[in-house]
């Protein structure tokens, strides 16, 4: 077994108050070596919260997670998450928030700066290495985000809503180099989103869950690559993989909480 | 409303009473806590305001208290009467609250140790001994300074350039722990301090005008009480009563000697040793009456010209109120 | 599409049996940071302190100047007797409540006007710092002046110390306030007022509550350091009468009365500073990291 | 796809034209808040109260009490041609300085050590809160006993004073570090004490200024209040000589000489603080916000 | 003329230290009253820049902004603005929160209970009213925000990338509300987003912003509404509009500067 991410029964539960709002209930699953795997769920379903066990940030409550069968108790080196949230520093302008994790490794000034400003460019943020976060548009910050994380060039990657805050183009430039970077390097890609046809383009496998952490659908996608995320939404393979998500949300969803609109 | 503004001389309406403020609860304020403690205040028809007199900690800041009219009668040494008659010239001192300078300058054992001197030495040696020795004193221009200038002035030398003084405030504890540390060599500090040091066997009572050591110093007056002018125009019934009730102290204490140990003990909050000791070193200098005659003025007033605290001889009828002390005090005698 | 699911919770009995137990690992936890767990250390420290003190008291060092915790308690016991105490720190508590009540109410008011009035605060800066910087034990004869010698004296004096040390911090409270969420108020059509108290007073009450944390013992100080300059009553003279009386335990029990007051009235903001911040978290590096 | 077209600045040179001018708008718009502008502000402020102090004395407060700036001006002058006042600012400068220092470096490290961990934390907090509360004057003997009388004691006198200040405000900041930001660090495999250099450090910077800032003061105060124990050189002992000789002039002398100090070492903070805080905006409330 | 909101020659520019960035250059652009305008644009063309404009947030370097002929100097009570920030006051609880609004405008405290509840329910955060921003997901804290703007019925929305953190089904949901809120209420709403798909069902009229605020494209989208989003991408016409969008939004990104990939 090549499982480079073993979720044992994992739970994990939050205190609201005296009520107890179980977000993860006996979850299981496992990512292998290499793989592309995209999680889609209902808001509020537990998506980021598994991300973060996952990563090593938030103990469970209860269950185990391996990564390279080994107990993940911290963040590790060879992982790299990208979360929901921006984490920029406020204090430190784009270059030097790009820079940041190289800094931690130790990696020289020279070196360092000459990776932050390549990256920097992949993402078309080249002009704006001098500004600080809050100078930034919402999309600008995601992708400042973005060539942090990739900076240290991660052997797995946990990604969480990366593209959801670009621009269509912009996004398809970016899912290309995502999917460049994973086809050459082997890397395992872990990757949620809300955007179903997104989750196509992009997935070995598409993960659908439900409440509680629970896996309402796992669905390997047979689409052949390279994907052209232009014409594939045409293509009849992905209207049905499409539609049998589409339902599986559909039944993830009503397990949540009723919307009464 | 009319009753109001009668004239305050005429004192039909006058208020009977006054806000008393002293330096501290040392030992040369002993006949106030007396007078306090008896109830003579009361006796006299006096209130004060507040009940017990208000400590200010230092000279400085009750002369002001008295200067700003938040204190109508300042209790204090002579020194500081001085000093505030060059700023205000209808200072009075209304009585007197004891003589003789109450203040030793004690030293460590190491400095007795170090220059082969006791307090059996000769005056003039023990001075030359000080030199370039760190005293403590309470604060520049205090009584505690006025001592070592005299002293050093009586051999011919500047006490101001042969010591290194250091303000310490009138804090007889920190001196004392200055002493036993041996931070500072000596230091000028009101009794029983030094006694206290010699008790502890790390200091001793070095130079002590109380017991004489000064023959020039003895008698004169330390620590009087003193108001301004227009508080005697105002309020000369209360004034006289607070007079009547010092001079009832007074005599209270040259009665009843066999029971001051134990009130200077309960005074100074200590214990029966302490007591003793405190009475002992100050019983010769209880005044018989607030009165302040010519010649404890006098030798006070010299002590400060040659101190140098004050530039010429200031004239005893200009400062001492003694009309108004005579006629309190005749009124006792009248009434009783 | 509409169709509920029970939630999973009723749905699977044993599972909630497992959730249950969750609990109670977490509770274990917790234990570590029980009041009963902490108290015990705090019991642990005071009774290690007060033994080294008695320990040294007259072996080492003379009892004239640290007393001892057993001459300590028993000049205690006799003053809560005879009632001294209690007057003495009663008057002592009312200036410090007073001068408290007085300088945080000024310090916070000039801190809100100082903080949202930059061009102002930038021309007052110098002299706000340098009248800060004059020690308030050297204005005596001012304060004397003033204010006299009674209450008021003491009270305006504990005031002014409260007042500086609210105020910067109240100040840096304001000008921490997040522009999106003044944005977010403005938006909802919320006018000076509402910007105020919707966002800038929640955003400052951290620092007030550091600045009042920091101003409580102060406040003391203030009203002691006043009760030096002139008094007859309270914890102040309590410390000069005891001092100059050489009766040391005496300065002990006031200093003693002082920091159970400083400690009581800390208590107090900490709670409050816990209920106003029940929405933070507490920040953990995760050193120890173990699920 | 990959075709660049020359960015609008230069394809448009009139727009070009009109950004310039509009810069200049900014530019004096700007201007209300010039140090040019804010200091003549500073300096009518300065001068309206020389000139209300100069009335007052002597016409309805006795000079003994407020002197009067003349006479201040004439004593300072004095004291400055015979060295006096040099040689006892020298000495306070020194303590408060040094007092500073030590006071900054312990608090620091205090409140960053009790800030990780909230247990210790917990079971000191009324232990700290309580020695905060002892008025340091009344432990005077036992300053003196411990650190003599001499520099030492002021220097340990004044960072005390200073330790408590920088110690609350250093907790506060780095209690309210981010948590989100803590863990990107976490992620990026950084340690304790990565977390420390590259979150902590800088959120907690804006609290401990305010700390120095609150502090800047009390260390100065602290040094004066030490040379009013035990003295025979420095401000506190030139205001003490001042005032027991009713050289009310010269007291003020001292406090003018104090608040300079204070004023001089606030502006060095102001700068720091501004140096380390341009990544945040001010905050703007938009009362009157006319395009 | 029934413009609602006229943008009269309005330029932005930062500045980014010594460097100016024009951000908008004398924009011109009128909403007509009770249309729904979608702006679509590449990340950081100036977007939300615009909206806060708009909603008198920030006063712009040049030109006017005119709301029912009148000059807008503040924002203003008549107009909603859901920013692409969340500015959920942290101290407050989920309940709290929706109901400022109210209570900056003075209204009863049952009153504003019963209007945030309901309007939670609507959003679907029933069950949440208690907690804290901080213990939501990404997802929830956008639809907390959603419910406190819409809590005060205003007439003008401004929603920048409201549902794009949402699930896919969720989205739908709420665009419908969106929908019908605005069809039978004469609502104006001008919306960004970056989903072309999503501003094609929602859009009257789409308009493609380039760099510094250049209109490369508006166009009104004829489509019969009530547009079914299921069915609506497998239209014709659908594809075409969306084909025409996506060129110009690529004019648009070739404008800016190059992402070198
Ligand atoms: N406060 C600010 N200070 C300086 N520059 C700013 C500021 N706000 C925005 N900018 C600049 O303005 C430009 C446009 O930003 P804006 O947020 O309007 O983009 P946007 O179109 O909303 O992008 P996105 O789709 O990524 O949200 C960016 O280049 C950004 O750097
Ligand atoms: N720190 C926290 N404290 C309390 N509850 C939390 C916390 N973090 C998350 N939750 C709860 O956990 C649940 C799942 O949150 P999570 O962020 O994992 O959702 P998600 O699947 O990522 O949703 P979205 O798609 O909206 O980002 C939510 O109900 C939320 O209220
Ligand atoms: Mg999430
Ligand atoms: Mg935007």
């Amino acid at each position: 077994m090549n499982a480079v991410i073993r979720i044992e029964g994992v739970s994990k539960s939050f205190l609201h108050g005296q009520q107890e709002n179980v977000v993860l209930a006996d979850m299981n699953l496992e990512i292998q070596q290499g793989s592309f795997v995209v999680i889609v769920g209902p808001s509020g379903c537990g998506k980021s919260t598994l991300l973060n066990i996952v990563a090593g940030l938030l103990p469970a409550s209860a269950g185990r997670v391996y990564y390279q069968d080994q107990l993940m108790v911290a963040p590790r080196l060879e992982i790299g998450y990208l979360t929901q949230k921006d984490t920029l520093m406020p204090w430190r302008s784009v270059e030097r928030n790009v820079e940041l994790p190289l800094e931690i490794r130790g990696i020289g000034r020279a070196k360092r700066g000459s990776i932050a400003s390549e990256l920097i460019g992949k993402v078309g943020l080249k002009g704006y290495e001098k500004l600080y976060p809050r100078q930034l548009s919402g999309g600008m910050l995601r992708r400042a985000s973005l060539a942090r994380m990739l900076c240290t060039d991660p052997e797995t990657l946990l990604m969480d809503e990366p593209f959801g805050a670009l621009d269509a183009q912009l996004r398809l430039e970016l899912q290309g180099e995502l999917l460049r970077l994973w086809e050459t390097s082997g890397k395992t890609v872990l990757f949620v989103t809300h955007d179903i046809e997104e989750a196509i383009v992009l997935g070995d496998r598409v993960v659908v869950l439900g409440s509680a952490g629970g896996v309402i659908l796992d669905h390997t996608i047979e689409l052949a690559r390279p994907r052209d995320a232009g014409r594939i939404r045409f293509q009849s393979q992905f209207v049905e993989i499409h539609q049998r998500l589409w339902n599986a949300l559909m039944v993830a969803r009503s397990q949540q909480q009723e919307v009464a609109l | 409303s009319c009753s109001n503004n009668v004239s305050p001389t005429t004192g039909s309406t006058e208020s009977m009473t006054l806000k008393v403020g002293q330096v501290a609860n040392e030992i040369s304020f002993f006949p106030m806590y007396v007078a306090l403690r008896q109830n003579f205040y009361k006796a006299q028809g006096l209130t004060l305001d507040p009940s017990t007199p208000i400590m200010m900690g230092s000279g400085a800041k009750l002369t002001t208290a008295v200067e700003a009219d938040s204190v109508e009668i300042g209790v204090g040494s002579v020194t500081n009467v001085f000093t505030i008659s060059r700023v205000d010239a209808y200072i009075k001192m209304i009585g007197a609250v004891t003589n003789d300078y109450l203040l030793d300058i004690a030293v460590s054992k190491q400095f007795e140790a170090q220059t082969h001197l006791s307090a059996s030495s000769s005056l003039a040696d023990k001075i030359q001994g000080l030199r370039g020795k760190k005293i403590a004193i309470s604060a520049p221009g205090s009584a505690t300074d006025a001592l070592l200038t005299y002293l050093f002035k009586q051999q011919g030398l500047d006490a101001q350039k042969e010591v290194v003084k250091v303000n310490m405030g009138a804090n007889t504890p920190a001196i004392l722990a200055a002493l036993k540390a041996g931070r500072i060599d000596a230091g000028v500090l009101s009794p029983p301090g030094g006694q206290i040091a010699a008790l502890g066997s790390y200091g001793d009572a070095f130079i002590s005008p109380v017991r004489g050591d000064i023959p020039a110093m003895q008698h004169q007056l330390f620590t009087v009480a003193y108001v301004k002018q227009k508080v005697i125009d105002a309020k000369p019934k209360a004034i006289a009563a607070f007079i009547r009730a010092l001079a009832q102290a007074e005599d209270y204490i040259q009665n009843h000697p066999e029971q001051m140990p134990g009130m200077m003990a309960s005074y100074l909050k200590a214990d029966q040793k302490t007591g003793n000791l405190a009475w002992s070193a100050v019983k010769t200098s209880m005044p018989m009456s607030p009165l302040i005659n010519q010649q404890s003025y006098d030798a006070s007033d010299q002590f400060h010209v040659k101190a140098g605290l004050i530039a010429v001889s200031l004239d005893y009828k200009n400062l001492v109120a003694t009309d108004t002390m005579k006629n309190a005090l005749s009124a006792t005698a009248s009434s009783s | 599409m509409r169709t509920t699911t029970l939630p999973d919770t009723q749905a699977k009995p044993e599972q909630s049996n497992q959730r249950l137990s969750l609990t109670r690992r977490q509770g274990e936890r917790r234990n570590l940071r029980s009041p009963l767990f902490i108290n015990v250390v705090r019991l642990a420290l005071l009774v290690v302190f007060l033994i080294v003190w008695q320990f040294l008291s007259g072996r080492f060092i003379d009892p004239l100047f640290i007393s001892s915790p057993l001459a300590v308690f028993t000049q205690t016991v006799a003053w809560i007797m005879d009632g001294t105490l209690w007057m003495h720190t009663e008057i002592t508590l009312q200036e410090t409540l007073l001068g408290l009540f007085f300088g945080i109410i000024s310090g916070i008011a000039a801190g809100f006007l100082l903080g949202l009035q930059p061009l102002l605060a930038e021309a007052c800066d110098p002299f706000i710092a340098s009248i800060y910087s004059i020690p308030k034990i050297a204005l005596a004869p001012l304060f004397i002046l003033w204010f006299g010698i009674d209450i008021q004296m003491k009270i305006v004096l504990a005031s002014v110390t409260v007042f500086f040390l609210i105020f910067f911090n109240t100040l840096a409270g304001v000008r921490n306030a997040d522009q999106h969420l003044i944005d977010a108020v403005r938006l909802m059509g919320g006018r000076y007022r509402d910007v105020l108290l919707k966002v800038i007073v929640p955003s400052a009450t951290g620092s007030m509550l550091t600045g009042v944390h920091i101003a409580i013992p102060y406040a003391l100080i203030g009203a002691v350091v006043a009760e030096l300059i002139a008094s007859n009553r309270g914890l102040g003279y309590l410390i000069d009468a005891s001092a100059t009386s050489f009766n040391t335990a005496g300065v002990f029990v006031a200093l003693l009365v002082l920091s159970i007051i400083g400690g009581i009235l800390n208590a107090l903001v900490n709670s409050i500073d816990r209920m106003t911040s029940r929405w933070k978290t507490e920040i953990s590096i995760g050193r120890k990291l173990i699920p």
